[in-house]
């Protein structure tokens, strides 16, 4: 039975067709590929493919599913797609921009500058705040455009994990 | 002579101190807050004593507590590292008092330093270089006024009190002075609770380079020579190297003696760092001076074969220095990366969290500097550097090429970090031709936040790994459903002759 | 240009030659046989051929299969590292008519330098010095005690065609004579088909001190000067360093000429080993070349700042050297431990297994070249050289203080090693001093194989953690029974006050 | 209820008080000991007692009850005495020197040489033969005085992990 896997844009159709060992027979968009597979460790691979040599590390995101996947050159997300993650995907799109339009900090940390105040009016890329935390700064930037429906800290105050700094209301697009 | 030394830091600082002590046969004493139960300082030390609550204030910066384990523990020595109390004349002066050697400048060192108005003066007096501006305090508006027209513009107004950015302002058009002037001075009132500004002139596209020196009791003092450390974000360092790849030898020796002179002027004892900032026709000004250890000191060990703790440690035992100014040269070239739990894709945000696995990187030229392990929780309390990176080449290219296949090697799981935003640095252009100034990071952020595809049979073999992954993991939850999948190897040939046909 | 390299061997030596060659941007292609492949060359290479089953004579002494590798993925050249088939004229042969580069010298130097009597002859005519012995093979009985008489004795009687102790008597009585070269004619006719003999002067306390060299394709040949390898166990250093110990500025200069004459004598090419047997008055006699890298070429790398590796490829290449004799000095000192899988509590036989878990030493000084990992099984088929343990220092002194500390932070769980069979070397007293020769092994076993005692509280604490484990495991199969013994901490001062009644 | 635990010579008996989070209370041989103790990763612990900082590194060597202990300055075989262990220990001890009489080669390997013939008298100490394996060579030695029983093997041959090399009849004690 072939599932799909979703690599950035792409959704791919793969199937295990045979597999013996370390030898695996799979199809991937329609073609065969022959691999000699094996388990360095736990999360991490080397594939030799047409002897090219390949290692590759997962690193699980949530779940099963969902993979934050390493190469020597690039880092991927990758997620396996079945009924369930079609249903999760089409329910997330509809609630959209949720969390976007409220800034939050991370981890617990200190603010250093707010640049806005309630009402003022925003581009998408500007930056909004300034947060300090474990002696590094991070510039905080607006997703899209829109206005500043509330600022909820000021400088120098400390903050918690997860507490909303500053909550943006985006223009309504065309 | 020093027998056991207490080390008043955590991360990769006190492990790396504690080597040293360990090599010279001194004793180790940890300290550590609740969050840091598990650290390798506290593995590695032969004593540990817990000192307080995670926050830093309460732990880390508790001096009292920190001297009465020095006391109960019969350390001779307390070594501060950098960060935390390196800096601070009143620890270094409690110490004095308590009869235990802060390994270290003496309080009076700290304070000339530690205040930049008191430190521009005092390196004016000892003929150094300083950046062109007013020559104390201005407490006037209009006085600030008229020195801004007689430096002439662009003009950096800061801070007398400051620090990290707070109570500055860069002004670059005559119209932007007085509003400029007054939120420096509001933001330094309130920060600081005082607020005289003094103003320099603004240097563009500025190198900042930094010249190590060490000086003992009897009055020896020499340099050994420079560090690059133009590679920052948010005026955080990055990437450091030695030597700089745009000083001439002639430059060198320049500031290397004016870099002992402003030693010399403050009775200076230890380790320490004399920051120039540079222009691109290689004027240099004196910029401040840090009394203590720093991050990248390793690629000055490494390019003039030196160890500085053994030589913090040996300063700290009354005797003379052990090499001479003439014996010292710079051999090769080495670069520093600084590996921090950070989400570049997410403002750089500090990632703490749990190290699921680790590979270090190792091999010819390669020394790594860390302190964390498989398995170790990354505190949120405190900096997120969790490892630095030193290499060393023949010359700036073979170092150039090492640092990137050893941060191919460096592998973190489990916590976000910035490895290939390192890399991507050793990749740009500017950066390979050394031809970078403070403002590189941010010029170059496009190209540093590209990722170079890694094409298309490696993103098949990614999709078809994670997949394997996920059935096998399914079928450890449900056995039965997937077996059929396994043990087919026979019905290859057949599967292959049906999609054939 | 070498683009391609095809590695043909494993272990340590295949990592480190990829590491150079990742850093030249030389694409690097692996073999591997049955047994290997999960081994680190494996995952590191560019590319990976399976090449045979497990032993090394259908795997990595296949040099026809590793020959078609290389032209099947077109690699321009082969290093062959070393052991294997790096000495191996035939193979060296083969390569070059198939039009591949073999990065090593020609068939030429590696059969004329590999059969001991020509090597000798070739140095006698080159007027480096031998030890004193039959100018060539000898096959008739009184021709040999003729010899003998006129060598004097002690001496030594080696098969010619020998190596591995084969063959080989140490003749130090008159009475003797006879039968030991009867003895070592007959070994020497069973194992090599080929029953001639030579005679050399047996070296008492001999140093076994060797010389780095390169030569490029057109004529010109440095030294890099010495390595001490003396710390031996049955043949197999254990410890080297460089400098040695005990050379004088003199004998260096004259004994690194030398070597030059000698690689020049053989038109040799690539990066050889002049090995020399020095006796306690330092007279040196040409004892054999390594037609290739040594084990041991990192503490050469380290003290004269020289990537071997990239320059053999660089000569390979057909590039003149990039140094000149003039430009190379020795800077500070260096010491390389071997640690292998191997149990000196019994006979320090070999001992594969699977490394359960691994800390590598790092920081200040310090290089690891090695290729097991956690997870790793070590096979039972080749070399049980797992890692090399390389340090440097400003002096000895520190170099040996650094080792220790580095040996101590290394850890091996899962597979019996010899670390602290090296920590105790670098204790002993003939080691620390500089004061041993290939004797030393032998004569301080008994300091060697000691334990020191951790202490009692020590022991306590051992006793309690294994205890506590024991607990927790007992715990997790049968949770009920024990968990009364938990969360009573209550009722400790309860406890106490019982026990105090 | 205490157990007793044997650490070379030493029997100690030794029992667990209390316990809360990461601290012990301990009796060991009538003595307490309060300690910081914390499992670092598996198999290896941080114990911090009077303020003294030891890293103990626990290899299991058979079940749960044998173990080899590495602190950084030495290796201890430590094992935990129930009645289980104290029977097996009473039945090793009239088993003796079975084993120890007969030299095998723990690897596969080869014979370099072997130094004796069958009937010869050899001393405790005396090097019986010589195997080399993984390129090594190893030399072993008669454990006790004794005669040469048997000897199954020559120079050069391969032997197998295992395979018996040369037995030896040990003297009998008086």
């Amino acid at each position: 039975m072939p599932f799909e896997v979703k690599l950035n844009d792409r959704i791919a159709k793969v199937e295990l067709l045979s597999r013996q060992d370390n030898k695996l027979l799979v199809a991937l968009d329609g073609k065969e590929f022959e691999l000699d597979f094996v388990k360095v460790s736990e999360g991490s691979y080397s594939v030799i493919y047409q002897n090219r040599s390949f290692n590759i590390e997962l690193i699980p995101v949530s779940g099963v599913k969902k993979y934050l996947v390493n190469t020597l050159k690039t880092t991927y997300e990758v997620e396996i797609i079945d009924a369930e993650s079609k249903y999760l995907a089409s329910r997330n799109k509809a609630l959209d921009d949720d969390g976007d339009n409220v800034i939050k900090a991370p981890i617990p940390g200190k603010v250093v500058k707010v640049f806005v105040e309630k009402g003022d009016k925003v581009e998408a890329g500007q930056t909004v705040i300034i947060i300090s935390a474990m002696k590094m700064e991070s510039e905080f930037k607006a997703k899209k455009a829109g206005t500043i429906a509330d600022v909820k800290v000021s400088d120098g105050q400390t903050v918690e994990a997860r507490q909303p700094l500053v909550v943006i209301e985006f223009d309504k697009q065309e | 002579m020093i027998k056991k030394v207490l080390v008043a830091n955590r991360g990769e600082i006190a492990v790396r101190i504690m080597r040293s002590c360990r090599e010279m046969g001194i004793q180790t004493v940890a300290v550590y807050s609740d969050a840091d139960r598990k650290a390798m300082h506290v593995l590695y030390a032969d004593e540990a004593y817990h000192i307080g609550p995670s926050p830093s204030l309460e732990s880390y910066l508790n001096r009292n507590k920190i001297i009465e384990v020095a006391k109960k523990s019969g350390a001779d020595a307390i070594h501060p590292g950098y960060g935390f109390l390196s800096e601070n004349a009143g620890f270094s002066k409690r110490c004095q008092q308590k009869g235990i050697k802060f390994i270290g400048p003496s309080p009076y060192a700290i304070t000339n330093m530690g205040d930049k108005i008191t430190a521009r003066k005092t390196m004016m007096e000892a003929g150094v270089p300083v950046v062109p501006g007013t020559p104390g305090e201005i407490s006037s508006e209009s006085e600030a006024i008229k020195s801004i027209k007689e430096i002439g513009l662009p003009v950096m107004i800061k801070a007398s009190a400051g620090g990290g950015g707070k109570g500055m302002r860069l002004v670059k058009n005559q119209r932007d002075i007085k509003s400029s002037l007054r939120a420096a001075r509001s933001e330094a009132r309130s920060a600081f609770g005082d607020d005289s500004v003094f103003i320099e002139k603004y240097i563009e596209s500025p190198h900042h380079i930094e010249f190590q020196i060490l000086a003992d009791q009897h009055g020896n003092v020499i340099h050994l020579f420079e560090r690059e450390c133009s590679v920052q974000r948010r005026h955080q360092k990055i990437i450091e190297e030695a030597p700089s790849p745009i000083l001439t030898p002639e430059k060198r020796a320049e500031m290397g003696e004016y870099a002992v002179a402003a030693a010399k002027a403050v009775n200076y004892e230890g380790a320490g760092t004399i920051e120039f900032i540079v222009d691109k026709d290689l004027n240099y000004y004196f910029l401040e001076m840090n009394t203590r250890l720093q991050v990248e000191h390793p690629i000055t060990e490494r390019v003039v074969g030196v160890d500085l703790v053994k030589e913090q440690i040996n300063i700290a035992n009354g005797l003379p220095l052990t090499y001479t100014q003439d014996e010292l040269r710079q051999s090769g070239h080495a670069i520093e990366c600084r590996v921090y739990a950070e989400d570049p894709d997410n403002n750089f945000m500090p990632a703490p969290g749990k190290v699921t696995h680790i590979d270090i990187p190792y091999g010819v030229g390669v020394r790594v500097d860390g302190y964390i392990y498989e398995g170790f929780e990354i505190p949120l309390y405190y900096d997120p550097l969790i490892a630095k990176l030193i290499v060393w080449g023949r010359n700036r290219q073979e170092a150039i090429e090492r640092i990137r296949r050893a941060i191919k090697e460096f592998k973190i799981n489990g916590v976000k970090n910035n490895l290939k935003f390192l890399e991507r640095i050793t990749l740009a252009d500017d950066f390979v031709k050394g031809n970078y100034t403070t403002h590189f990071i941010e010029e170059n952020m496009d190209f540093l936040m590209e990722e170079k595809p890694c094409g298309e049979t490696c993103d098949d073999m990614v999709i078809i790994t994670t997949f394997i992954e996920y059935l096998d993991k399914m079928e450890k939850a449900s056995p039965k459903e997937m077996t059929a999948l396994k043990n087919n190897w026979k019905d290859y040939n057949r599967v292959r002759n049906i999609l054939k046909l």
